[in-house]
């Protein structure tokens, strides 16, 4: 086993263990913490997926977790309701149908965008998937039907056949099985036809281009995968804060996003995990310490950059391996 | 719509532009030269609007804070270039992008900490107050039109630094070929630390002309920069001409979409709902052009050859 | 040399390319004839790469066609053009540094197989791909270096990588970028050698500076100065052509 | 058996004496606020007024436990599933913005918490959705924004009203209209966040408007009357009293000069409680508290007060002591609504500079015992 492999065994077991011995111990908090990490990796993972894999630095992608957001939002609050959406379209307060839902919605915007970004690509690349995140966000902030900037409360945590999601552990399970098959997705894509594709379209473009595989489709491809991952983190999301609001979309979310993937190393399969373990640590620990946490988490995360290359799976596992 | 409003409006998207131009060339010079994409460019905008604020309040004179914005903002940009940027030129954008943005999080809570968590104020000079009269009947700050005037001789001082002097012809020489220009000779370092400072003392300028007008405090640079992004996105990365076309294009068109939106939906809808209606499609407007100008050119209008 | 007068493979006619006031490519017109090797040699700055550019699509002719197996592919993506058949080197080792000698070659194997949108079978245990590469490395001799990331490979294994790649494309028309660039004396020797018999397997367009390669191997010999064809002929009559000797021979004579 | 009676006993009438006291139980309060970021100086005003009020009840088995939520929604749900399942806090408190308040309260109120708002007060919550265990201590949004549209009745023929384009903007142009009985010459709204009003000042200046109403909280408002002042156009401005208040009247400088706003307290009160409050706080903090540390220091007063008289363990006896509002509120008049929101009266106040310092002067009452619109639909 390589030590890589050892480290996200460790770091899935760490998941799964430390929210059920809070649960034991009737610390039902640190079960909602577990719970938001476990979302922020797969919100995380599906980023990887387009910037680690394809080398798409999207600033953006906090308009799909957005999309899933507000997915399972208004299908929430239709479904509770009880009125329709559109053309007699019923809402639900199923998760599976708002998870379908979600990532259909984020596919199709994420298609469009993507179709017009890839044109783009390095800084341009990132600055058009940032306006096209803002143009979401200040749509989001400016309609009323479904509360603007206040957002959309979704009152009661939408149901999942067969398990009482209001309990905080069966719901973190669900989170948690979810991000363990997308992690498990990720490995083959990874190793899969189209993953070699991916990859190597990053190293090389013009390389892929001369053996006669077109770039472009592959990345859009890379780019509507990655966009749905994240929206599903979304529907996730807004199920745990039992809230939606535009501040999902916002370009901090994006950058928060980006964040995640760098802290746990690019690339790397538990590195959405590893990222969003330390980053949602950080901001529960420094925020009860003192008034100025974002100066702390700045400077750590200025640390990181300079001086932890290839993030905490760089530090811990070693440099990644490639076949 | 009288002659006289509409003439005005032109002029407030004109002096928009003109104050984005001055946040953005220095951001686009930055990344022409350097090749660096620096998301902290606002924080320095803000280190400028603070400073000049702290100091028109100790000595009572505007022109002194604005003095003092210039210099702090240059100070503040060299520090950070020496400690920080210097590392991250050979780094992808991708660490780019991490490492400035702890730096805004770094500035923001650091003013905050020096400066207290209220607003600050900074009212414009004495002399530039009052309004002078338009044709056709309007009148107009004079203040904003002495932002346009000074965006004026920033861009001319700009063309003749860059085309007519030593510096900028390293400057240009940087642009074109960063490994070349060490071979002949040029102290590859102590060139970027000045365009830093140059670009970040560009900054400070606008932040300090700004905050004269606006609300001097914490976290005002992060609106400006994302539309300061729009902008040389849209003129073409790197091209300071490109920035220049394009913060008037999102000036004026931000403005006369403002302007001009909820007028023409109330031609459709009740006016309470054309408010909103135009409301939200005019703060959408310019990341629309955005798009649109990419979807056709995919590297801006003014897209420098070498990039 | 039965087929002389066959339809050739590759057809270029009246290319034209300008960059501003400078003509790049000046009314080229050049053909690749099926079991042939034609070299392309022109003295530096004669506007070879410009010209290879077109030909692969990275770079878009002003005027002129240019047709592959009676095909225009003038207006087609680099990638496009690769699955028509053009199978192309470069003149400085392009490859994807982070994979092994062994994927770069597979990636080629799916690339020529279209089945890049195979999104769960993992690759590493993928016999219809590793059998095809593999073969390929050996019969290039790099079997034993297959596992080393391209990025690790000396110069020389990097060339003779390139090659492989494009083998893999089973192309119907080699275009090789200075393929001897840096080869040293036994391995370009080598490299002579397995190109003599490649033109078995599909025509090579050969741009190359190696004058006694070029002289050795090619059926033909066209000569571009300044963004022109001055002379096509057989080796012998391209060393004879007045013309040729005053413009780029002639200092070497 | 002697024994143990006699230990029961001694145990019942210590528990007995200890409830005579009155604060014998210990009371945790969770205060959510914006203490980083541009919007950190309302959060920093909003503790520090509920702080002075627990100073001044010493009662010492209160304890508050503040967090910054860096005004993001998520940041302020986790801290407040912390507080209530971590810290196990009775109370929550504190949060300024509405999106966020949104983003908490349900969850709370589902959990059993009380929250007691010092600021945000959403339609959303006031009317229907209204619920037993939320109480708002300050106004509902709308009530600042009604009085300026009673008050530009009498004096005004045609408003122009502009806000940002977001719930509250809309519903403070909404409350405007609702009372505002004269013409609207136009109905503007902007970007959230906006900080060039150029092109709205000209359309008010070729109006022919009379008056001009904003609700431009924070950073947007001390642009819009910087730039408004140095237009040198001369319509008079309005707004609610928040537009005005300390914490940006600094910033704004001279340019407010003669604003009118409405608000339900100013700090030239002629009332004990009021001078008390404001000298209080100045000698505390070493300055002038805004209109977001009066509403915190009502909000504390409030719970302070229902603590003094019962145990926050009894939820329902919490709660009806904080429905009688038994306090001495610097603003007067002060008591609960049936959907557990003011009933207060509103003044007209004008910025003037006083002892060199910018300050609200209070000119008239505009409403007497006023509640909200929303108030009919809310069946506690």
């Amino acid at each position: 086993m390589t030590r890589e492999n050892l480290v996200n065994i460790l770091l899935a077991v760490a998941l799964l263990a430390a929210p059920l011995a809070a649960n034991a111990l009737g610390q039902a908090f640190y079960v909602t913490l577990a719970t938001r990490i476990a979302i922020l990796a797969l919100a995380a993972l599906g980023l990887n997926l387009a910037l680690g894999l394809g080398g798409l630095v999207s600033f953006g992608h906090a308009a799909f977790f957005g999309i899933g957001g507000y997915a399972a939002g208004i299908l929430a609050a239709h479904g509770f309701s009880g009125e329709p959406i559109l053309f007699g379209l019923p809402g639900t307060v199923q998760m599976p149908v708002i998870w379908l839902v979600a990532v259909f919605t984020a596919a199709v915007v994420a298609l469009l965008i993507g179709a017009i970004s890839l044109r783009t690509s390095g800084v341009y690349f990132i600055m058009i998937t940032l306006a096209f995140a803002q143009m979401v966000y200040y749509f989001a902030v400016s309609w009323p039907a479904y509360g603007g900037e206040d957002g959309l409360s979704v009152l009661v945590r939408n149901q999942f056949p067969g398990l009482n999601t209001m309990v905080p552990l069966n719901f973190f399970l669900i989170c948690y099985v979810i991000l363990l098959v997308a992690i498990a997705l990720f490995a083959l894509i990874r190793a899969s036809r189209f993953g070699a594709a991916l990859q190597a379209a990053r190293q090389n473009e013009i390389r892929v281009a001369t053996i006669g595989i077109g770039p472009f489709r592959i990345r859009l491809t890379a780019f509507v995968l990655s966009a749905t991952i994240t929206a599903l983190a979304g529907a996730l999301y807004a199920d745990l804060n039992r809230f939606v609001s535009p501040s999902m979309l916002s370009w901090h979310m994006s950058g928060e996003l980006i964040v995640l993937v760098i802290l746990g190393g690019v690339g790397r399969l538990f590195g959405p995990v590893a990222g969003a373990a330390l980053y949602v640590a950080f901001e529960f620990a420094l925020g009860s310490l003192t008034e100025y946490w974002q100066f702390v988490l700045g400077l750590i995360l200025l640390g990181t950059v300079l001086f932890v290359r290839g993030g905490l799976l760089g530090l811990f596992a070693g440099k990644a391996r490639h076949g | 719509m009288t002659f006289a409003l509409a003439l005005e409006q032109l002029l407030n998207g004109l002096q928009l532009g003109v104050m984005l131009f001055l946040m953005a060339a220095g951001l686009t010079l930055i990344f022409g030269v350097m090749g660096l994409i620096n998301l902290a460019h606002g924080s320095l905008y803000m280190v400028g609007a603070f400073a000049c604020a702290a100091v028109a309040a100790w000595t009572g004179s505007f022109w002194l804070g604005l003095a003092a914005s210039l210099a702090c903002a240059a100070a503040a940009g060299a520090v950070v270039e020496l400690v920080v940027i210097r590392r991250l030129y050979d780094r992808d954008h991708l660490d780019q992008v991490l490492a400035t943005f702890a730096l805004i999080l770094i500035f923001s809570e650091g003013t905050r900490w020096l400066f207290g968590s209220f607003p600050l104020y900074l009212d414009i000079p004495p002399l530039l107050q009052g309004a002078v009269q338009l044709p056709g009947g309007g009148e107009y700050p004079i203040y904003r039109l002495a932002i346009i005037a000074i965006g004026a001789l920033v861009a001319v001082g700009l063309y003749v630094l860059i085309g007519r002097t030593r510096l900028g012809m390293r400057i240009r020489a940087g642009e074109s070929d960063r490994e070349m220009i060490g071979a002949l000779g040029v102290d590859i370092r102590t060139l970027y630390t000045v365009v830093f400072a140059l670009g970040s003392a560009l900054a400070g300028l606008s932040g300090a002309l700004v905050g004269a007008t606006q609300s001097v405090q914490v976290g005002m640079g992060e609106p400006i920069l994302i539309l300061c992004f729009v902008v040389i996105v849209i003129g073409g990365i790197g091209s300071i001409k490109g920035a220049l076309l394009g913060a008037l294009l999102v000036g004026i068109c931000d403005t006369m979409g403002r302007f001009l939106l909820p007028q023409l939906i109330a031609l459709l809808l009740p006016p309470a709902q054309a408010g909103m209606v135009g409301g939200a499609v005019s703060s959408m407007l310019i990341y629309v052009v955005m798009a649109l100008v990419l979807a056709v050119k995919p590297r801006g209008l003014f897209p420098p050859a070498h990039v | 040399m039965d087929k002389v007068m066959a339809e050739p493979v590759l057809q270029i006619n009246e290319l034209v390319k300008n960059f501003g006031a400078l003509r790049a490519t000046d009314g080229v017109t050049l053909d690749l004839r099926p079991g042939e090797i034609h070299a392309l040699i022109g003295p530096n700055g004669a506007g070879k790469s410009t010209l290879i550019h077109q030909i692969c699509g990275t770079l878009r002719q002003d005027s002129g066609t240019i047709r592959l197996a009676g095909v225009d592919i003038g207006a087609l993506s680099t990638a496009d053009r690769a699955r028509r058949g053009l199978g192309r080197t470069f003149q400085v080792s392009s490859l994807v540094s982070e994979f092994s000698a062994l994927r770069n070659v597979m990636l080629a194997v799916q690339a020529k197989q279209a089945t890049s949108f195979g999104f769960f079978r993992p690759v590493m245990r993928d016999v219809s791909l590793i059998e095809p590469a593999m073969a390929i490395l050996e019969r290039l001799g790099l079997a034993h270096r297959a596992r080393l990331p391209a990025a690790e490979l000396s110069h020389g294994e990097r060339r003779q990588l390139e090659i492989a790649i494009t083998l893999a494309l089973q192309p119907k028309a080699f275009l090789l970028d200075e393929p001897m660039a840096g080869m040293g004396l036994e391995g370009s020797k080598a490299l002579t050698l397995f190109l003599d018999g490649l033109r078995q397997e599909a025509p090579i367009l050969l741009v190359e500076h190696d004058m006694d390669a070029v002289f050795t191997l090619a059926d033909r010999v066209s000569v571009l100065v300044y963004g022109r064809i001055i002379a096509t002929g057989t080796a012998g009559e391209i060393r004879r052509d007045p013309a040729v000797r005053t413009a780029y021979l002639g200092d070497r004579a | 058996m002697q024994m143990h009676k006699m230990l029961a006993a001694a145990t019942m009438a210590l528990s007995l004496g200890t409830s005579g006291l009155a604060h014998a139980d210990p009371l945790k309060i969770g205060m959510i606020t914006t203490l980083s970021g541009g919007g950190a100086g309302l959060g920093v005003d909003t503790r520090d007024g509920f702080m002075l009020a627990i100073k001044n009840s010493g009662n010492k088995d209160i304890t508050v436990v503040t967090e910054d939520d860096a005004q993001k929604p998520e940041l302020a749900v986790q801290i407040a599933d912390k507080m209530i399942q971590s810290d196990q806090v009775d109370v929550l408190t504190g949060i300024v913005w509405s999106n966020l308040l949104m983003a908490v309260v349900p969850g709370a109120v589902a959990q059993g918490k009380l929250y007691v708002s010092t600021n945000a007060a959403p339609a959303a919550l006031a009317g229907a959705n209204c619920n037993k265990l939320y109480f708002n201590a300050a106004y509902q949004n709308d009530n600042l924004h009604e009085a300026m549209g009673e008050y530009a009745t009498k004096g005004y023929k045609k408003m122009f009203i502009l806000a940002p384009n977001y719930p509250a903007g809309k519903d403070s142009l909404t409350g405007f209209k609702r009372y505002y009985k004269g013409e609207v010459a136009a109905e503007v709204y902007t970007k959230v966040g906006q900080t060039d009003y150029a092109a709205e000042i000209a359309q008010m200046r070729a109006s022919g408007a009379d008056g001009i109403f904003v609700f431009l909280p924070g950073g947007m408002g001390i642009a819009f009357m910087k730039q408004f002042a140095q237009s040198g156009v001369k319509i008079p401005v309005m707004g609610p009293g928040f537009s005005f208040s300390q914490d940006v009247l600094p910033a704004i400088g001279d340019a407010a000069l003669g604003a009118k706003a409405s608000g339900q307290w100013a700090p030239d009160f002629d009332n004990a409680a009021s001078k008390k409050f404001v000298s209080d706080f100045q000698a505390e903090y070493k300055r002038l508290p805004s209109i977001y540390a009066l509403q915190a220091y009502d909000a504390a007063q409030l719970v302070v007060s229902a603590a003094a008289k019962t145990s926050v363990k009894n939820t329902d006896a919490f709660r009806a002591e904080l429905l009688r509002a038994d306090i001495t509120s610097p603003r007067g008049n002060f008591k609960f609504n049936t959907n557990q929101h003011p009933i207060q009266d509103i003044y007209l106040t004008e910025v003037v500079r006083k002892d060199g310092v910018l300050t609200n002067k209070t000119v008239e009452k505009i409403f007497t015992d006023h509640g909200d619109a929303y108030a009919k639909d809310c069946k506690l």
